[in-house]
């Protein structure tokens, strides 16, 4: 019996592998190549906030410290040889490592690190990274260099003083303890950068007196030039066609296995599909909806269920902008909602009980996802195993809906209509489930959805014009606060679009991200969800599990959600090709 | 009664040049066997968008424009029982889609031709007629936007406007006139000459009169028939901007835009690399025949209507 | 005299989208050796139509519905209607020639006069042209004594080439060497030595220095000088028939005598017969022999020069004198219009117009009677 | 003729200055915050809105903009392409090369085959000949260039895959182009690939020319060929016809010397409208083929609202058609001595 099961086995796996390993040939085996869709913004550390961007340089510059493999709360040094961090968690002190060489051949000194730090403050760029160093080390709620009228607010020396250097050390001295700091230190925007080099290339001199003129250029000084200490070197960028890196063959570690990586940007799936067919291209970006096409093909391997730091939401509008084209009459007569149609806890019920997440997973994302309970989603720290979710409950959504505006709600109907930016489908679907189930409650509740390019979401959701609107957040570093400070605080980069202002949130935030005490900060986290469940400010509507697709003679790759690039790409150190 | 009929004979023999010159087109025309095609498949057309209703019955009370589908799932299914020509990403019935794409594609073509036309007429009469600085201006504005390639000034607007099929009809119709008026303005100036013309004038007869009495009918013609081409044209170009996601919205029955939708399936999975043909070939057809029979037509009119090539 | 071009009962009809032209209806006419034949009538009268016709260049949708064409080649005749296209090229140009009104419209704008008269010769006197040319290379290879030199090797392959082109002039290899760019040179020397030709017609056409003149272009040159090198083009290869129709009509009075007189006299050098179409009475006068009328696509009187004018038979014919202004005389028209030829009227075509119309003449198409020696008419009166 | 080219010349300001109005006209239809969307790449970057808005000038009145704009343009610097990060300028050279040897291809096919096809019809006028001629043209000319170019991808994809693949070169071509073995004097892959006698490369660059060339033509040869019919038609009737016939020569002199020549007058008047129609032609072949040339980055840049692009894009187009019109009237006067000497 079990020969027969061994046999068959046997046969199975050999008719799987159709040609054995010794005669398959790699195509170009010591070029890896990606296609993606994403055109990078910039090659300047300082400046890059776009995951396109973050992938190439991190595989060209290096941090003190980097996330270890596929962790996401351990830390393997970089240029850092080793770190301690003071008990009040103010004070930061990095070894810097010796004998690391930049690609130009100059020596890499502490007096690098700090310029390289500085230099990011000093530049911080409108809608730049650099606020996460702001926080940290300027004061929380520190988020820019400027004012409002866009005037340098920051005296230099706060700038100057907040990191030093020790002997062969660096130290960061911090405004108050800040959890994620370390998490912050171990990604791109903190890359080294060669001060010779840059100030040769006509970056900020390392002085008080221009530190003006270099903050928030027009274009980065670094915007097409790069020296690193990286495992790979720039070779070109070909702006809208690809950007090719070759390997640092006086790499301070063993050098790369890979000669060469070109990263190309191929706008058609089609194009794409048939470039990892053929074996032209070893890594490939695919649309979810394309995700079927390529499974068990041979010769092409399939990484699924990769949880990502990504997570969407649908958001309530609590008071909508009075002359919003959206809102129909604008009053509570059944041809529209009221500006404050939200702000009534009810209505929100209504809605979260009206949303159908199994069909939204099946669906929009063929399964490839999860509903998280709350913006501290999973992969995160301080996640409470227990929190509550809502499902599809028609009931529970009908008498929701009656209580609401005192039963007025129930008997005029309302009328109102949803946006989804054009070509975003899971929204689009999202939107349709909402539709299907609310309208069936009653004939009177009548939901249009109405498709708009992404620059004009984005216009009427600023102006507050939308009654709700879909976000999504993608991780900055692995901390609960990056996410709730996002989605529920105030002044949230998405929450400040609705309007939804509780100062406890507000204070319990604040006091999350300064505390030191991984207990206390538990608890807070912990409240915050609950909070979250309670008061329904916003949905979570979805956390996608991603994948990965390459074909099978690629090695050595590893998935870490935080690292720019990952699911599709990454980090292409430690990536080889062959049997 | 008696100056009735003189009257009646009066107005025969003057119209009976026209009439010669009508029968005389319609001869040629029956006797060209593609503008006979280009006929009868607008004919076809014609059919199908009055007949939307009963070849593709709209469901419940919805905007009978947005074509059904059940499910959201991405993968096209091919052509089955109830789904005639099968259905395309999203799920969305091709059938329905094209069926009353026809009928977008009417109104699209009608709707800009016709708001072009009337502003191209306008503007080449006054310009061509009246001629001096009033012309340069005019000409000047035309030799602006001829000298854009169309596609890029209208999707320059559409973008301004916001990407929706309505914009798309605006943007055509901006770019459009021009041309129009360019060749209205060239006839005036022909006809302007004519000692009819200087005869009218002379009895004292209003501009206006002149020009829409005399000018135009003798102007119109040509612009006819680049109006009967642009028929098509303006599709194609609508059916471009669909293509490039600044058309209709997701699920409009509109052709260009369920073309778009099977830019993703144009090669199956590998083994059979046509498994999604319907989703490309279906729509592209009707686009094709429907520009193809307003071609035929307007290429049969230039030749009957070009006076050089008249008679011979 | 022997008839040089017999033309028999000629029909030829337009099939035009509003209907059947009856174009030529029976047109009967001899043209003898060395004379000049007018043929006079009113435009539309299908004088041209038969010019045409006779060159086998009915103009479609014309076509030649019966009759015949005939042209006397060494001794014996041949119907030009059943011969084949590259016959007819052989005969158009070298033995029938035309000249045509519009000297403007008949020269083409974008090609200098030596190209256009040129061909003529490259056409039909390719032999001729040949021959000379390997004189030509002769001269030079004799000149060239001795000695290796590139110059002698292209000499010897042109004179084989135009041998080559002496022996079979439609060979395949030469058609394909003629778009050879480079290699197609050696078609200079033939082209010289077609221009040499050109020059020396154009004198003859009494040009004012032609040398000069074959290189303009016909919009350079004044509508007499553009009639001269039609007319040079007709009389390259000295043809045996020469079609002149209403060759004057476009050009003011002082050049039309002098295109008259060089007509009349080149007539005398080539010796060659004239078909002279004109609706001018004058002209006829002064250069035919004998005229045909024609009206309404028939031939309705022909005669010699002397006896139409002294007493025209044919009513038609009468009304033309008629009209002819005279001092002192009143002016009379002829009454009426041209008949559309789609449905002419039935008999006599004239009938409608005609002042002693009978009962016969709607019913019986006349036939053509010699009503006196040598006098043609084709009427119900006599 | 000198002065006469300087006043065409002169003639290009107005058009130009038109082009830069309209296109302002059109920047007025948006709301700064849809402008700055080009700059907000991801969620994490709203927060910055209003600090982006006023960094880059997008709330200020058009005068102003204008002003900001045109002071830059004097300088020679058309501005900064957001949607491939590039000035402006830097974009139209990077690009124009892929659309020349594009249009190097795609022009005379267009022309020789539009003209052979209209001599054809024309000649044999009303006979199944013309009428089959003509229906192809227009059957071209029918199809929308996106579909044809799906199909063929299609076709090629499905069947012959890699046969003619997308974009310009292919992984190992692109390699080696880009390596110091290989000169690139003009950027146009095939004339460098002769110049550098690398014949693989060459045909590497032609194998990803086919499809898009192929679109591009079929598309626009009905344009030339209808125009060429026509006026052949005409030249046709013409009395030096009549005369070259007359003269003895033979069917294939009398039309192609003779009718032929005039015959190409009016197709070379329209010139100037054929480069702007494969220009428009270009914009979405290069879309579908993802050929990555000047049509392809307009369209980006026209999607991204990445207005400077789009400008400068229309601009560059405005003035090379011009130019083509006036490049047309010098041709014309030279094939028409009529005018040349008249």
């Amino acid at each position: 019996m079990l020969v027969v099961v061994v046999v068959v086995g046997a046969v199975a796996i050999s008719m799987r592998k159709t040609t054995p390993a010794e005669n398959r040939v790699v195509k170009n085996p010591d070029t890896l190549v990606y296609e993606t869709i994403g055109e990078m913004e910039s090659l300047d550390p300082a400046w890059a906030y776009d995951t396109a961007s973050g992938e190439v340089i991190l595989n060209v510059y290096e941090p003190l410290l980097l996330f270890k493999g596929g962790s996401t709360d351990e830390f393997e040094p970089r240029i850092a040889e080793s770190w301690t961090i003071s008990d009040d968690g103010l004070t930061y002190t990095f070894k810097i490592r010796t004998g690391v060489k930049f690609q130009n051949g100059d020596i890499l000194t502490p007096q690098d690190v700090v310029y390289s730090i500085k230099r990011a403050m000093v530049q911080d760029r409108d809608g730049g990274p650099v606020w996460m160093f702001l926080e940290p080390l300027i004061g929380v709620g520190t988020y820019s260099t400027r004012d409002s009228d866009g005037n340098i607010s920051i005296p230099f020396e706060q700038i100057n003083n907040a990191v030093t250097v020790e002997g062969d050390s660096v130290v960061f001295h911090l405004k108050q303890p800040y959890g994620p700091f370390i998490q912050i230190l171990a990604q791109t925007w903190a890359s080294i950068v060669d001060e010779n080099w840059c100030i040769a290339q006509g970056d900020w001199p390392g002085t008080a007196e221009t530190y003006e003129n270099f903050n928030n250029p027009q274009t980065p000084p670094l915007q097409e030039k790069m020296n690193g200490t990286g495992p790979f070197k720039l070779d070109r960028w070909e702006h809208g066609v690809q950007i090719v890196l070759m390997r640092n063959d006086n790499y301070w570690r063993t050098p790369a296995k890979l000669k060469s990586v070109v990263i190309k940007k191929v706008d058609e799936w089609t194009d794409r599909k048939l470039a990892l067919l053929a074996g032209d291209a070893d890594f490939v970006y695919i649309p979810r909806a394309n995700v079927l096409e390529v499974e068990n093909l041979e010769g092409i391997r399939m990484i699924k269920d990769l949880p990502t730091l990504a997570a969407d939401a649908v958001f309530f509008n609590f008071e909508i902008n009075d002359n919003s084209e959206y809102i129909g009459s604008g009053k509570l007569d059944g041809n529209g909602t009221p500006t404050n149609f939200f702000s009534d806890k009810d209505v929100r019920l209504g809605f979260a009980y009206s949303f159908d997440w199994d069909t939204y997973i099946r669906e929009a994302l063929l399964g490839e996802g999860k509903q998280p309970a709350s913006p501290v989603i999973d992969g995160l720290p301080y996640v409470d195993p227990n929190a509550k979710k809502y499902s599809l409950n028609p009931a529970q959504a009908e008498n929701h809906f009656r209580q609401a505006f005192g039963g007025a709600l129930w008997e005029n109907g309302f009328k109102l209509t949803l946006l989804y930016n054009t070509g975003n489908e899971p929204r689009r679907i999202s939107a349709e489930i909402f539709k299907q189930n609310i309208e069936n409650l009653n004939p009177k509740f009548s939901i249009e959805i109405v498709g708009r390019d992404w620059p004009t979401y984005l216009r009427d959701m600023v102006a507050g014009n939308l009654s709700m609107y879909n976000l999504g957040w993608q991780a900055d570093f692995p901390d609960p606060h990056n996410f709730v400070s996002a989605f529920m605080s105030s002044g949230g980069s998405l929450s400040m679009f609705q309007h939804y202002n509780n100062p406890l949130v507000d204070n319990l935030i604040n006091s999350g991200i300064i505390e030191p005490d991984p207990a206390k900060r538990q608890t807070i986290y912990y409240q915050l969800q609950q909070i979250y469940y309670d008061d329904v400010p916003s949905l979570m509507i979805d956390q996608v599990v991603g994948r990965h697709v390459e074909r099978d003679w690629v090695n050595g790759w590893y998935y870490n959600p935080i690292i720019p690039g990952t699911p599709w790409g990454g980090d292409y150190y430690p990536v080889w090709k062959g049997y | 009664m008696e100056s009735l009929s003189n009257r009646w004979n009066k107005f025969k023999a003057s119209m009976a040049p026209r009439v010669r010159e009508l029968k005389f087109s319609l001869r040629r025309i029956k006797d060209s066997p593609l503008s006979i095609v280009g006929i009868s498949i607008i004919i076809v057309f014609a059919a199908i968008a009055l007949l939307a209703p009963v070849l593709a019955r709209p469901q419940s009370s919805r905007d009978p424009y947005l074509i059904p589908h059940e499910g959201f799932s991405p993968t096209p299914r091919p052509p089955n029982e109830n789904h005639r020509f099968g259905t395309t990403q999203g799920q969305y019935d091709i059938y329905y889609g094209v069926i009353w794409g026809t009928r977008t594609a009417f109104r699209v073509s009608i709707l800009v031709v016709g708001s072009a036309l009337l502003i191209g007429l306008v503007i080449g009469c006054i310009a061509g007629y009246y001629g001096g600085i009033v012309d340069e201006v005019f000409m000047r504005i035309t030799d602006i936007f001829l000298a854009f390639p169309y596609i890029i000034l209208i999707m320059a607007f559409v973008t301004a406007m916001g990407a929706s099929l309505d914009s798309v009809l605006k943007a055509l119709i901006i770019v459009w006139w021009p041309s129009y008026a360019r060749l209205i303005r060239a006839e005036v100036l022909s006809v302007r000459e004519e000692d009819y013309i200087e005869a009218a004038k002379a009895v004292g007869g209003s501009d206006f009169r002149v020009i829409t009495r005399h000018v135009l009918p003798n102007s119109i013609y040509p612009v006819l028939v680049m109006a009967s081409l642009d028929m098509g044209a303006i599709v194609l170009t609508a059916a471009a901007m669909s293509f490039l996601g600044l058309g209709a919205p997701v699920g409009y029955a509109d052709w260009g835009q369920m073309i778009s939708f099977s830019r993703n399936w144009i090669v199956g999975p590998p083994g059979n690399p046509f498994a999604y043909w319907y989703t490309v070939v279906i729509p592209g057809l009707f686009i094709f025949f429907f520009v193809l029979g307003w071609s035929l037509l307007g290429d049969a009119f230039r030749d009957i209507l070009d006076p050089k090539l008249r008679r011979r | 005299m022997e008839k040089l071009l017999d033309v028999k009962d000629l029909v030829v009809r337009f099939y035009t989208y509003e209907g059947v032209v009856k174009a030529l209806e029976g047109v009967d006419l001899v043209i003898k050796k060395g004379e000049t034949l007018g043929l006079v009538g009113e435009t539309g009268s299908g004088k041209s139509v038969t010019a045409l016709s006779i060159m086998m260049l009915t103009p479609p949708p014309g076509k030649i519905e019966k009759g015949k064409v005939l042209l006397k080649r060494e001794k014996k005749y041949v119907d030009l209607i059943h011969q084949n296209e590259a016959f007819m090229r052989k005969i158009r140009g070298s033995e029938i020639s035309m000249i045509f009104q519009e000297p403007g419209a008949a020269l083409n704008p974008v090609y200098t006069v030596d190209d256009q008269v040129s061909e003529v010769f490259l056409v039909h006197r390719r032999e001729a042209l040949c021959k000379k040319v390997l004189e030509g290379i002769e001269d030079d290879i004799r000149r060239k004594k001795g000695g290796f030199s590139p110059k002698r090797i292209i000499l010897r392959w042109e004179r084989g080439i135009y041998g080559r082109m002496l022996k079979n002039p439609d060979s395949f290899l030469l058609k394909i060497i003629q778009r050879i760019p480079i290699i197609r040179r050696y078609q200079r020397r033939l082209k010289s030595e077609a221009r040499k030709m050109t020059v020396q017609i154009l004198r003859e056409m009494e040009i004012p220095n032609p040398e000069d003149v074959v290189d303009r272009y016909p919009n350079e040159l004044s509508g007499g000088m553009q009639q001269r090198v039609v007319i040079a083009m007709a009389l390259a290869c000295s043809p045996r028939l020469l079609l002149a129709d209403e060759p004057t009509t476009s050009l003011d009075v002082t050049t039309q005598a002098q295109i008259l007189d060089l007509i009349r006299k080149l007539k005398g050098e080539f010796g060659s017969s004239v078909l002279y179409i004109t609706h001018n009475l004058g002209v006829v006068a002064e250069m035919c022999d004998r005229v045909g009328v024609m009206y309404a696509g028939s031939l309705v009187e022909l005669t010699d020069v002397k006896k139409l004018f002294k007493n025209p038979l044919h009513p038609y014919t009468k009304a033309l004198f008629a009209a002819i202004p005279k001092p002192g005389k009143k002016l009379q028209s002829i009454v009426g219009t041209v008949p559309n030829l789609i449905n002419p009227p039935t008999g006599c075509r004239f009938n409608p117009r005609c002042p002693k119309a009978m009962k016969i003449c709607p019913k019986v198409v006349p036939k053509m009677k010699e009503v006196r020696k040598g006098h043609f008419v084709a009427c119900h009166l006599y | 003729m000198r002065s006469y080219i300087i006043r065409r010349l002169l003639l290009l300001i107005p058009v130009l200055l038109g082009i830069i109005i309209l296109t302002f006209t059109i920047l007025q239809f948006f709301d700064p915050v849809q402008r700055a969307s080009l700059y907000v790449t991801n969620p994490r970057q709203f927060r910055d809105i209003p600090a982006i808005i006023q960094k880059y000038h997008l709330n200020d009145p058009v005068y102003v903009q204008f002003y900001y704009w045109i002071k830059e343009v004097l300088r020679g610097n058309l501005g900064w392409s957001k949607s491939i990060n590039l000035p402006v300028t830097d974009a139209i050279i990077y690009f124009l090369p892929a659309t020349l040897e594009l249009f190097i291809f795609a022009v005379p096919l267009t022309i020789l085959i539009g003209i052979r096809l209209g001599r054809i019809s024309a000649v044999h006028r009303d006979k199944p000949v013309d009428h089959v001629t003509r229906g192809l043209a227009i059957a071209g000319y029918s199809l929308p260039t996106f579909w044809l170019g799906l199909m063929l991808l299609m076709v090629f994809y499905g069947f012959f895959s890699g046969l003619f693949p997308p974009e310009r070169l292919g992984t190992a071509a692109d390699a080696f182009v880009n390596s110091a073995a290989f000169t690139r004097y003009t950027r146009i892959n095939s004339l460098d690939a002769i110049l550098n006698l690398k014949p693989w490369i060459l045909l590497d660059a032609l194998r990803h020319l086919v499809l898009p060339v192929i679109t591009l033509t079929v598309v626009n040869i009905a344009f030339v060929m209808r125009i060429m019919r026509s006026s052949m038609l005409e030249s046709l009737g013409k009395g030096y016809v009549v005369t070259a016939k007359a003269k003895g020569l033979d069917e294939k002199t009398v039309i192609n010397k003779h009718a032929g020549r005039t015959a190409l007058i009016p197709v070379i008047t329209v010139a100037g409208y054929l480069v702007s129609g494969l220009m428009a032609g270009a914009v979405i072949t290069e879309t579908v083929f993802t050929y990555k040339g000047l049509g392809w980055w307009s369209v980006n840049a026209a999607i991204q609202l990445d207005i400077p692009a789009v400008l400068g894009f229309s601009i560059f187009v405005g003035t090379i058609v011009v130019l083509t019109n006036l490049v047309v009237d010098l041709l014309y006067a030279y094939v028409d001595p009529r005018i040349r000497l008249g």
